[in-house]
């Protein structure tokens, strides 16, 4: 059983509930149905699991059943059906004990409307969650004093909501509810009115906290590059329905139809994709074993003018370009002698993003090693273009 | 047909609320002189405790907090300073002493039960179905009807007044507490809910400051109402501005009624500028820093411990006053009982009495002396006015006789009207005779008058007030118009005024009664002596409205029964002998 | 001291007010007698509307509206049937119905004073800090100051009742709209603003519909407070409810006080029920489809159109009520008379009449006939049972002699008792006679009997009402018990029971009596025809209980009448002829 | 004059403003400015003109000022002090029938948080501006059933507000201003909530609508691509302070201090440069006059193995590569016969996105021609890279 589970979950609003779950099991639109019998569907068949210490995002368009599917997860709204287990508990079924419990020990939420509360100051309202669970005054003062801090917010702590910029409000949400240090966080739209610096800082925040504890958090985003950059897995949703559920990249090299391929197209790759995913399979010579002659054949061969060192274990040693086998040849050198020490390296998990800066003025590839030093691959321009071209045939 | 006989047979409500009331008198009557006893202890506490201090050092206290209290703006303590400066100038100090602990107590009950039903009723719908008639009741019920019962459980004096107070001023409270706490927006509630708080967290940090605007503008509301309740309180009993204001107006004394009623008012703003304090937006009030909280806390412990130390002060003093065998004399606020009571009170202080004076409604009175929370009173009109009230209770009391012989009840018209018999009038005052109160002997009179003689078969009768009655008189002889009033005597209008009494040969406006001392019922052996005096007190006419005219000519009503008493040393030593 | 002196000067407000009072009165008499002319016209108007309509029909006719008004729910209509019931019951309706103007009155000046005042005060902090004392000042005045002036302004009767409560009842409604307005959140009257709208537009388009769930609480508040100075307005001749309530606390009644009480509360709660609706939340109504909406108005439209052409005809007809060719009857619900009525008001039916029945409480019923708002009754016991109704309205009626003779009052008993005479009567049925109404002819004549035979003289006699007699008389059969009943035959019951008549040797309980046609005045001149039918009108006690026996087992009146008729052509044809 | 003119403008919130003025102008910080004085700085000395028909965006970090700022003009907030000129009149100064004409005819806003009526369905809403403009009835439902319809709402129109989701009510928001047609727009984070499609979807309908008629648009926006494709001029913001104004090649490529530099690092610059930005001058060969040595010399000295062959007028014929250039010399063919004509061109304003589908496979480099045809440079991969990599010295 994972932390959260999620089995056939409904929601429909509205009063004939009954005409309208027929409706959508004969795929009429949403709509449709509303026109038909004034009923809205919420959500509608939702499946899925997250494991403890997860960041699962839900992404998908305005309207589809976002906000509801993470509010049903704390009850905030009642499921039309379905079952929602959390640790192994259905939610759905709690009576209201049960249910307070849950939401004071385990789940907290980032509103995306802030519900942040008006008569109180900035620290009162980030204390609140701690409050509510009886954390004595002093401790709380100090739990939320720092998570203030952390949203920097600190200097603002005495004046009231609405003296804060909106953003300023979303970080006070964001810190009531990281205050309170919940085993899973439901954050609906949580940066989104956030500025790019402070929104990476926050991301930063989170992927920190999430490796100091390992939360679960489910997080909705309309910012694809977002859900890349802290997203464990991602789901698309669309008129109340899951449509895929994968891996970032999955989701970006294998969308499950049109309507995720067009929502994917405008991401910025270069921020999601890795030097992994587009290195290629380097032209190396082993120089404890192989001699000038065999470099140079073998680049012949090959038809490259430079080929990459490595010793028996294949860690990176330097290049060796043609001129320097020839060298060597002549001189009667070593290859180790002769070899360029100077070869630029990344991690296999290097963002392209982070690839151009080297690799634009480098006459050589870059060369993909693992933390072991041992080499993997290697990177060369044509390739960095291609995955960024949205239609070449694989990214 | 059987459905017409559903409708004449009329549903014996009246009858079982009787039965009810008499049940619970005498089943729940231990209960009830709990309440009582407890209720006026604790206020009695208060009004001397604010007896205690002299005015002016109250009001210059009650100044300078005014002006702590509001930010040393000027406005609050200018206006405590000169309201009450005035209050005192009039004379009405003690009223106001007396009032203002009714209201404070009265609306602290209320909002005591009040905000909690007001939380219970927004938090579940079917208790706000239950709850609403309920408040709906309250306020509709006429406070006279209830008047009555409250005596029969509390007796009279302060805490009926309080019970009724509470009983019309708590609704507002109950009402705006589930208003201010169902519109708080959705959102702020799911926040709360989303971190599993308790109902009384979500009610502590959330419902109740949230809501805060709404319910205080409930609770002035029920402060309004319970100041509003200040004069049906004094009919049964309860001391206090209301006294001075309805005293005023049996006499028709407008003006002096107005300020009695200023004086409430007056009141009234300084509560309401007070409590406003509590009552600010949201956000408007500066944060504190923890040193500036300490300084406040101090100086509200320490208003506190002043408060406690002066009430208690004031307690202590008038515990060690007490000695004095008490009477306990109840009248009605009419000039005629106003002199005859304060004579025979003054009789009973100089022979070393404390005698308590209340001034009651009619009916209430009776009922007083019936269940014996008055001792006795000197103005029941037998047979004719007061004889339904007699029918009812004369078990419960004991009639002494009369103490003066012969007044008059009768059709009376101003001199210049050409008219003298009843069976004279056909068409004037545009056939209608004007009236008192609906129930009163004479109106009962007046409405035989009616029937009996053929001339007035199409006249009607319009009952209103005695104060109405007199002032309709006073406006129709100004404007030397016609008007033909339902008089009695003694009574000032007959001083004032030149008017007649219409003969009436049928005699159905009664023949001429007298005015009997009724005591309650074990006077005889709980207090001998001033049952023998009060048996033993009778005079005349003439006597009376010699008191009646100091009174009215603006001698304090004890004043000019000292002097009379002066005057007649002899008769009155027949009495106390 | 100077200072003391200062003190000492009590200054002379009281004095002023006076003076002011008088001067209003003498100067602005113009203008009050305007307003209380006007005023009184509508709220006649209104009365006469409401009390054109049967109370039945009225009952009923809320209860659909209830019906309709609460989307068919079953509550609001339950209630207002059964409470509407009651108070009919009771014998309330008339002063419901008035008490119901004056409050209606009241509210909706209130209203239309209190909201834009409140929506000013919210706009304006100036304007708040001047009206708050004011309505302080309103709320907190007792009413009993202003009574006098308010009768010295506008008289005696609604109008003043109105500006009384008024003053009371308008505060709410100001402060609550104030309130609610200023509740708004920021953001969205920054919405408004950002678009340009006018004062105006925000106002209706955003204030008023956000801040309408507080502004309605102010406004129950304002009725409940307009309902609590009912007993206070009749102080000052304001007819209603509260002259019942007044009256019956005269007397310490506290059951019948309590019962009109009752009336007020059940008036309370159905107008707190149906304003209820109006104070929905803000997104609870569904959305009305265009055709709905026009379906809607046409219903609104419908009942509005109703209401006017009630009140109106109400109105017409009191104003026009010679003019038309039509027959009024006046009757009681008795079953004697429904016989009667509705056999004579056949007859003229078939000789091509209208014939409009009332049913009416028996002294309004006389009354009626006395001002002509009925042209005829056929059902007046003379001399004893009605009287004193004689008494009191021959010179304005033509009694057209007996139309049955020889009906008879007396007491009566099971055949199964063993007792034949008044004077055998010892302790039989618990000394006590079960009587009906305490104020009708056979009661009176039962006192007089208690009295004469001194066989009798710990008897008791308990009245009650017809209908109670009746169920009291049926039980004491079914149990086999004594009973000793005031009886009067023709009446059903002697169909129904074997009971025999006590004789009567001194001829107390009246000697026999004869049941009268009355008609008003000019009947004769008016309506010729319907008079010489009603002259004629004459049957006898067999005849009416062949009618009685035929409505008892279930036929309806009508039916009955016809039936008789068809059977006794030529009785009828000499009436006619 | 333009259209909306902006001195001076300066907004401090709280009671000691004049400290605070003196305080920000000694440079204090924000936070020490609300420390000592608990006053806030909203907008410091603004000033920015805006041209008529032209989109102006705001960018900044969270609580910089930006709503302040915008809502200073349509005076929602009243500025402490400056002047707002709007077509030549000051805003600041205007009374209440003046404002309120102004906000009726020319200005309307986008609220951040919404500011829908609850009491109002979608359509109500919708209609309210043009109601206060007493359109009548019929029209004015048509014209905002409009903009629901553009919206994508209108389905919903008699629903109410809390039915919604929050980019539904965002959506009515934006259709209320749009459909009263104003002269200025002010949007305050318009899009913020809505997801990658529909906001590019509602950020083509406004630069449609743009093109139909021109607004003058203020819009704030967290996205810098947002911002950078739909904004004629950016201006970016920080403690209150206006720190940069320029198109959004210019903020990009030369940012004004670290801190705008930091600011716009995470934008895609694949979907802001375009080939001018990017392309390098070509070595050409004029085909007209040129013959095979000339050429190969010239391919000698520049180190290259391949010239664009072009005519006279410098319109691109075609490559021309070493080997046929040898070719031609050996046959002595003209350079017209061994040019191969299959060059991939792209125009200057391409984006770079789009470049990557023809380069990355592309042996040749990509000549840059305008719609004339003539040749205005090459782009090549490594320039490419360069230009997407943060921290080259020039972009
Ligand atoms: N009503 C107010 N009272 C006091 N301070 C305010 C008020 N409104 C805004 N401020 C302050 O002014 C500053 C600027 O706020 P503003 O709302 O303009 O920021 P913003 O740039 O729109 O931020 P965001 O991107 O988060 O919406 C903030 O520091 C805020 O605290
Ligand atoms: N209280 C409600 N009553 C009726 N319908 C509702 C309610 N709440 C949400 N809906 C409907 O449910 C659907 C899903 O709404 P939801 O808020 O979950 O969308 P979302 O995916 O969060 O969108 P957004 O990205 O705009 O926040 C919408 O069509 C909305 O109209
Ligand atoms: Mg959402
Ligand atoms: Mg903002």
């Amino acid at each position: 059983m994972e932390q959260l589970e999620v089995h056939n979950l409904t929601k429909i609003f509205g009063r004939k509930r009954k005409a309208a779950l027929n409706l959508v099991k004969q795929q009429v639109s949403k709509t449709e149905i509303l026109k038909k019998t004034d009923a809205t569907v919420g959500v509608y068949d939702a499946n899925f699991k997250v494991k403890a210490g997860e960041i699962f995002v839900i992404m998908g368009l305005s309207g589809s059943g976002k906000s509801t599917l993470i509010r049903m997860l704390n009850r905030l709204i009642n499921p039309t059906s379905g079952q929602i287990y959390i640790d192994g508990k259905d939610v759905a079924k709690m009576n209201e004990e049960e249910l307070r419990q849950v939401r004071r020990e385990k789940i907290n939420m980032v509103f995306q409307n802030f519900g942040l509360f008006p008569h109180k100051t900035i620290l009162e309202n980030t204390e609140y969650g701690l409050e509510v669970r009886g954390v004595a005054k002093e401790k709380r003062r100090q739990l939320a004093e720092a998570a203030l801090e952390s949203a920097n917010l600190l200097a603002f702590k005495d004046q009231y909501p609405n003296q804060l910029s909106g953003g300023m409000q979303q970080r006070v949400g964001l810190a009531r509810a990281l205050a309170n240090d919940p085993d899973i966080l439901l954050m609906d739209e949580a940066f989104s009115a956030l500025d790019p610096l402070i929104r990476r800082d926050m991301q930063d925040e989170l992927l920190n906290l999430q490796e100091e504890k390992q939360r679960t958090i489910i997080f909705i985003t309309h910012d694809l590059n977002e859900a890349l950059r802290i997203g464990n897995r991602i789901t698309i949703m669309n008129d109340g329905q899951i449509l895929q559920i994968g891996t970032g990249e999955e989701i970006l090299t294998n969308p499950q139809n049109d309507f995720i391929k067009e929502f994917v197209e405008d991401v910025d790759r270069s921020k999601v994709l890795t030097a992994q995913n587009i290195m290629t399979a380097p032209f190396t010579t082993n120089i404890e074993n192989d001699g000038p002659n065999v470099a140079l054949s073998r680049m012949r061969v090959e038809e490259v003018s430079m080929l990459l060192a490595v010793d028996k274990r294949r860690q990176l040693k330097g290049s060796l370009t043609a001129e320097a086998a020839l060298k060597a040849r002549k001189e009667k050198l070593p290859l180790t002698e002769v070899i360029d020490k100077n070869v630029k390296t990344v991690s296999p998990d290097t963002l392209i993003t982070d690839i151009f800066d080297l690799i634009y003025d480098s006459p050589t590839p870059l060369a993909v090693v693992n933390e072991n030093g041992r080499l993997l691959g290697v990177i060369i321009k044509g390739r960095v273009l291609e995955a960024l071209a949205v239609n070449s045939s694989e990214a | 047909m059987e459905f017409v006989d559903i409708f004449s047979y009329k549903l014996p409500i009246a009858h079982l609320i009787d039965q009810l009331t008499n049940w619970l008198t005498t089943n729940c009557a231990g209960f009830f002189n709990l309440i009582t006893k407890g209720g006026s202890a604790l206020m009695d506490f208060i009004t001397n405790g604010l007896l205690f201090l002299p005015p002016l050092l109250l009001i210059v206290l009650l100044t300078i907090a005014a002006y702590f209290g509001s930010n040393r703006h000027f406005k609050l303590p200018a206006l405590t300073l000169l309201g009450l400066l005035f209050v005192y100038n009039q004379g009405l100090w003690t009223g106001l002493m007396n009032t203002f602990t009714l209201v404070l107590i009265a609306s602290l009950v209320s909002i005591i039960i009040g905000i909690p039903l007001g939380i219970w009723m927004a938090k579940n719908d079917k208790v706000q179905a239950v709850v609403k008639p309920i408040l709906d009741f309250m306020q509709t019920m006429p406070a006279f009807v209830y008047l009555i019962p409250a005596v029969a459980f509390f007796g009279i004096g302060m805490v009926p007044g309080v019970f009724a107070s509470v009983i019309f001023a708590l609704p507002p409270t109950v009402r705006f507490t589930n208003l201010g706490i169902r519109q708080i927006p959705k959102e702020l509630v799911e926040a709360t809910d989303a971190f599993g708080s308790t109902p009384k967290q979500k009610l502590f940090s959330l419902e109740l400051p949230m809501a805060k605007p709404t319910i205080w503008a409930g609770i002035n509301q029920t402060i309004m109402l319970a100041l509003s309740m200040v004069v049906t309180a004094s009919m049964i009993g309860a001391p206090g501005l209301g006294k001075d204001v309805l005293s005023a107006l049996q006499h028709a004394n407008i003006g002096t009624g107005f300020v009695a009623g200023l004086a409430l008012v007056i009141l009234a703003i300084i509560i309401d500028r007070f409590t406003q304090k509590f009552n600010q937006p949201i956000q408007a009030k500066p944060k504190l820093t923890p040193k500036q909280k300490r300084k406040h806390r101090v100086i509200v412990g320490g208003i506190l411990a002043a408060i406690i130390l002066v009430l208690g002060a004031g307690n202590f003093k008038s515990l060690t006053q007490k000695a004095k065998p008490t009477v306990n004399l109840g009248y009605v606020d009419w000039d005629s009982e106003v002199a005859s009571t304060n004579v025979i009170a003054q009789v009973l202080r100089d022979q070393g009495f404390k005698v308590e004076l209340t001034s009651l409604d009619n009916a209430v009175l009776w009922k007083s002396v019936a269940n014996g929370s008055v001792d006795a009173e000197v103005g029941a009109w037998l047979p004719t006015t007061h004889g339904n009230l007699y029918k009812q209770y004369h078990n419960n009391l004991v009639d002494l006789g009369p103490n003066l012989k012969g007044v008059k009840l009768g059709l009376a018209v101003p001199a210049y009207m050409n008219v003298n018999s009843i069976s004279d009038l056909n068409d004037q005052a545009d056939k209608t005779i004007t009236g008192i109160e609906p129930g009163a002997g004479v109106t009962a009179a007046a409405k035989k008058t009616l029937k009996a003689y053929s001339n007035l078969n199409d006249w009607q009768l319009s009952t209103s007030s005695s104060g109405a009655m007199t002032v309709a008189l006073d406006k129709a002889i100004k404007q030397h118009q016609e008007i033909v009033i339902t008089g009695w005597s003694p009574h000032w209008m007959f001083a004032k005024y030149k008017l007649k009494y219409l003969t009436d040969p049928k005699h159905t406006m009664g023949r001429s009664e007298n005015i009997h001392t009724i005591v309650k019922k074990n006077l005889k052996t709980d207090n001998p002596k001033a049952y023998r005096i009060l048996n033993k007190f009778t005079w005349t006419e003439e006597d009376m409205e010699s008191v009646m005219l100091d009174i009215n000519n603006g001698m304090s009503p004890q004043k000019a029964a000292q002097k009379w008493i002066k005057a007649h040393p002899k008769q009155v030593k027949a009495w106390v002998d």
